[in-house]
């Protein structure tokens, strides 16, 4: 099962020749997604890597190939145009990886993207992958194993960390989504737990959060109004001084706003185990 | 990125907001003249990208250009929250009827950019909104249709029971909300927006910051950068794509991602020490990043104690290896460094920094207690 | 019974300080209709008529006084804005009796009420009017009457007429609606139809057409598909030249699109009765 | 609202869509000048407000200078579609690798401006449609997100196989659509769109109509109306705010509303007689544009029958019958009058009328005939 992809997912790469889109197609086709459309406007007619048809269009992807689930890997400024395509196009899921994309652009992409009926990962973030089946965007295919852990995250490599002590501890995951660290983002840690939830493979949860924002503290409101399953999270950036924009653009305290104590105290007082270290997830999972 | 007053004051201006005169000085004579030029009494406000420089002492009334160029004196070269202060603005004291707020932020919430008004005017907003929170009034505007003629006339009769300043209200705000939305803004504030005795309504104080990620595209506003006005080794880690934080402690922090940058962060503090910055070299596999980053926290003369905490995905460990192995060559660290290295290209990596007498560690949590024990905390 | 509007109507008049509306707000009270509030932005906190109080939003009037229903006569340029304030405000029933309005206004103007869950009349119309009981808009009330015929139409005078004609042979209307004549309006004929079709005191309907656009035709079907009264129409315009304006800014035939004979044609093929002369409209009906 | 071909060409320009270079000329001289001046071969176009000028014989090419002086002489002066062709676009002519075509129209259906492109260019877009609408590539545009760049972009790539001339099609076709919103329009079309043999993309001719209802707001678009161009009567009637046109039969109407005017002429047609005008004097009350509209019917000579339809709402019966008691008191209608008043007042208008010894009716269908018989018609 998973959440979002699976054997159904039939994958156009978006930006397929750039240097990043070229590079991960390659990743995503060695762990076995099945990749079958390539766009690039003013490529259309070519072939990728001998094998991938490589399109003008998402709609033309579509209409020829089949595409549902779309990745984008153009640089910043093409960024949301993609994303308002592969919507257009009746693409149902779409994992936007790249970064630097204007928080304006968002604004309108967003319910454009709802209004379609779709679903948007990221943007800037490394994509998910389903253990064993299928991987969409940037994670690191050797570091996962399957097992029963849905894993949600706002970051990258911290993410990475997280899963390759599971890993480490001999505990799988079920799917591990990278939502994104950026203020506007498709898809929230509510709509993943959400799915954590339906999906029957899934055992518990681990939330890697941060500052910034409140996504952390709706999420703990819905865990604990909503989840049957036990959820176990770290935040990160206790010591993240304020004002100041750590790295991703969604990780800024406001204020008084998005700090983490206001968010561990929101999980804690939600019954969600909080991680004081990252290693300490596992234990803390082993113990529910 | 933070623009200064006089910048968000200029930009108001070009969308038609009624912004009062005024004058940039960056010497006491500078502010002495313009002072003269004006005529009756002035402000005289620091320009820096910190808030609560009125409390800070950074903005002062002046009655004569004599006592204006004395205020400038005692302003220009103070520190604000560690920023020199370099400039100053000079501006007419206006008769002020009555002070009202008017800010337009992103709302993540409400995925939305959100206008807020406030007849409680020239405080601080959140102080309102924690004790009298009725005197705010909010509207989101849907980025599909923008701000609506009406959104803007009931936040000018929310500010105003008279119907001129209602309308010049209204009109204020809808002139913001284009000069945000022009500008890639992620938050445009006018506090205090005043009435004066003469019915005016006019913006006093300006407050804009700008969504970094829009500025390839707007290369007016991407110049407004004031780069002295920053801490110097930021300014030079966004040169070479790094993203640095400087802070107080003495381990050194080199991370991929910053999620896990400000993971080890925490756990630089969990295992008892504190971190020296937040440093980030991103997902790139550019051993010139690794290179920069190490002289950024190396010229850092607090840091005590290196940490490099890598985990390859796009980053490949061979890469940062070499740029270890290249900045070591070419400089003295002067104090320890710790190495924790682990996934795409790990063995190359290790090998790569063993032939140069480096050990790399696999497990993030042994690596920064050692990196702690190393800078003599813990 | 009647449709849109009746006895729970509560009315804000937007504009009502102006010429226009003043002078209709006495006419709609005249006839009975609840007026509880006036909208002139400036104007807030006098009294119009020394009953009926004016505000300077229509929130104001909707958590004051309880309106659920707006009807419109401010000029053009204010026109689009009157309808998204009332929209916003949380108004049901929008009724925009404003002549000029540029379509490109209505353009946005037409998916925010919907999206709001408001319906809208107009703009350029005459509103309508539920006899005995209230009206809201222009149409004279002295020539309706109580009965079973449900009237709607893009025209003013015209409809006049036709409710003229049936009052005259005896023969009351349950409602009149006039849903405007410009080429982008908020409730089209098929709207009225269903609403037609499910009040019980509607007997039959009289459709008034007239050239340009394809509304009726798109009525036609929906009457064969869904109604089980009995319609009757009657398309004006059959002697007016291909590509001019007649007088409605919908009213013009564009290319071979819009004629009177395809409306014609259209309404014969789906089983409704086409009166040649309005005055042929009551004897339809009554052959029903 | 129309526009002449070379208006819609400076407006394109102006968005930054590729049009050739043209000048206007009112004389052959002019165009013989102009075609000097350009150098090669030129194409003469009539400027007027009609289709199918160039089955009208209003197109034509001239390989020399004394020939475009020539065609313009034949040209000017000419009718096309009852109207006199004042002036004409003399532009060089272009060499044409392949014709396209492209335009925006409001879709009432659709409830949205719809963009169309066919690669059959330069021919009617509904004989396209008739013939082969498999060449016809329809987007329609989100009034709330506008022209999104994808769109643009597969509209590009329906029209043209080469990478190079979708992309500038693509442009051009994002910048028709900003030329259509800035300008109020209702239709945009760019036909033919060409390709030349270095692989440019260009507008070789242009066509818009305006919302009228837009104006108001655009007056640099207001003032493009060419009133020299239409009908003299009906722009007089413009001015006194009446809805006026003229047409060949030989009754009269004047009609308050436009539905039932439209109404009126069926009448009149199905009583035998043919309607002379559309005319709907509006929802006003004031004598004067009854004053008006009864000067316009009489000055039209083939006019022998007058027919006034009022049905009284706004519009009160009194104020019409003054206005009929002072147009004929000033003028000589020269021809009979039918008068049909009910309605609002209907008694006061009914004795004002009665008093100059008209007789007023009740009942549109015996008026319609009344006024059919007295023209000789029915």
């Amino acid at each position: 099962m998973g959440i979002f992809i699976g054997d159904d997912t039939r994958l156009v790469v978006q930006g397929i020749t750039g240097r990043d889109g070229s590079f991960h197609t390659r990743q995503m086709m060695e762990y076995g997604t099945r990749v079958v459309a390539g766009v690039t406007p003013g490529k259309g007619g070519r072939t990728f890597d001998g094998g991938v048809p490589v399109f003008d269009t998402v709609e033309e992807a579509v209409a020829e190939r089949g595409a549902n689930t779309s990745v984008i890997y153009v640089p910043a400024r093409f960024a949301a145009d993609a994303v308002f395509e592969a919507a257009d196009a009746g693409i149902a899921l779409i994992v936007c990886i790249t970064e630097g994309v204007p928080v304006g652009d968002m604004l309108r992409v967003l319910p454009y993207v709802r209004e379609k009926g779709a679903r948007l990962i990221g943007p800037n973030c490394p994509g998910l992958i389903v253990p064993g089946r299928c991987k969409v965007g940037i994670l690191p295919g050797q570091i996962v194993r399957e097992g029963p852990v849905g894993i949600v995250s706002r970051s990258g490599t911290l993410t990475y960390e997280v899963i390759f002590q599971f890993t480490r501890a001999g505990i799988g995951q079920s799917a591990c989504v990278g939502i994104g660290g950026d203020p506007l983002i498709g898809t929230d840690f509510v709509d993943c737990l959400a799915a954590f939830e339906a999906d029957p493979e899934t055992e518990a949860v681990a939330v890697i959060g941060e500052i910034g924002g409140t996504d952390e503290q709706v999420a703990a409101e819905y865990v604990s109004r909503e989840m049957s399953k036990p959820v176990v999270g770290f935040i990160a950036g206790q010591t993240a001084p304020p004002g100041r924009r750590m790295g991703h653009a969604g990780a800024i305290i406001s204020g008084s706003e998005g700090t983490a104590e206001e968010k561990i105290r929101a999980f804690e007082s939600h019954g969600i185990g909080v991680a004081r270290r990252p290693a300490d997830l596992v234990g803390l999972i082993r113990d529910r | 990125m933070n623009i200064h007053e006089y910048q968000a004051r200029e930009i108001f201006a070009r969308h038609g907001i009624p912004v009062p005169e005024a004058e940039i000085a960056a010497t006491a004579e500078e502010a002495r003249a313009a002072a003269e030029r004006f005529g009756g009494p002035v402000v005289v406000k620091a320009q820096v990208h910190a808030g609560g420089r009125g409390k800070a002492g950074g903005v002062k009334l002046a009655d004569t250009p004599a006592e204006a160029g004395d205020r400038a004196e005692a302003i220009l070269g103070m520190e604000i929250k560690g920023i020199e202060v370099r400039q100053v603005l000079v501006a007419p004291a206006e008769d002020i009827a009555s002070e009202a707020y008017v800010g337009i932020v992103l709302d993540r919430a409400r995925r939305a950019d959100t206008i807020m008004v406030s007849s409680e005017g020239g405080v601080d907003i959140e102080e309102v909104a924690a004790t009298m929170p009725e005197a705010i009034r909010k509207v989101a505007v849907d980025p599909r249709y923008g701000l609506l003629a009406h959104q803007a006339a009931l936040l000018g009769h929310h500010l105003y029971d008279d119907p001129g300043a209602a309308r010049q209200a209204s009109s204020i705000i809808a002139k913001l909300y284009e000069a945000y939305r022009a500008s890639g803004a992620t938050l445009a504030e006018i506090n205090p927006m005043i009435v004066n005795p003469a019915g005016e309504v006019k913006a006093i104080d300006a407050k804009m910051n700008i969504d970094d990620n829009a500025l390839f595209r707007l290369p007016e506003i991407a110049v407004l950068r004031d780069t002295e006005a920053e801490n110097p080794a930021e300014v030079r880690a966004r040169e070479a794509e790094l993203s640095y934080i400087q802070l107080d402690g003495n381990v050194g922090c080199c991370v991929n991602g910053a999620g896990l940058a400000m993971a080890t962060m925490d756990l630089v503090k969990y295992y008892g020490g504190e971190p020296a910055n937040f440093l980030d070299i991103g997902g790139s596999s550019n051993p010139d990043k690794v290179v920069a980053a190490l002289e950024l926290i190396t010229e850092d003369p607090k840091v005590d104690s290196i940490l490099f905490n890598i985990f390859g995905g796009i980053t490949r460990c061979d890469d940062v290896a070499n740029g270890i192995v290249e900045a070591t060559s070419r400089m003295e660290l002067g104090v320890p460094i710790t190495i924790r290295l682990t996934g795409t290209n790990e063995e190359e990596g290790v090998a790569i920094l063993a032939s140069r007498g480096f050990e790399a560690m696999v497990d993030m949590d042994r690596a920064v207690e050692t990196a702690v024990g190393r800078a003599g905390g813990g």
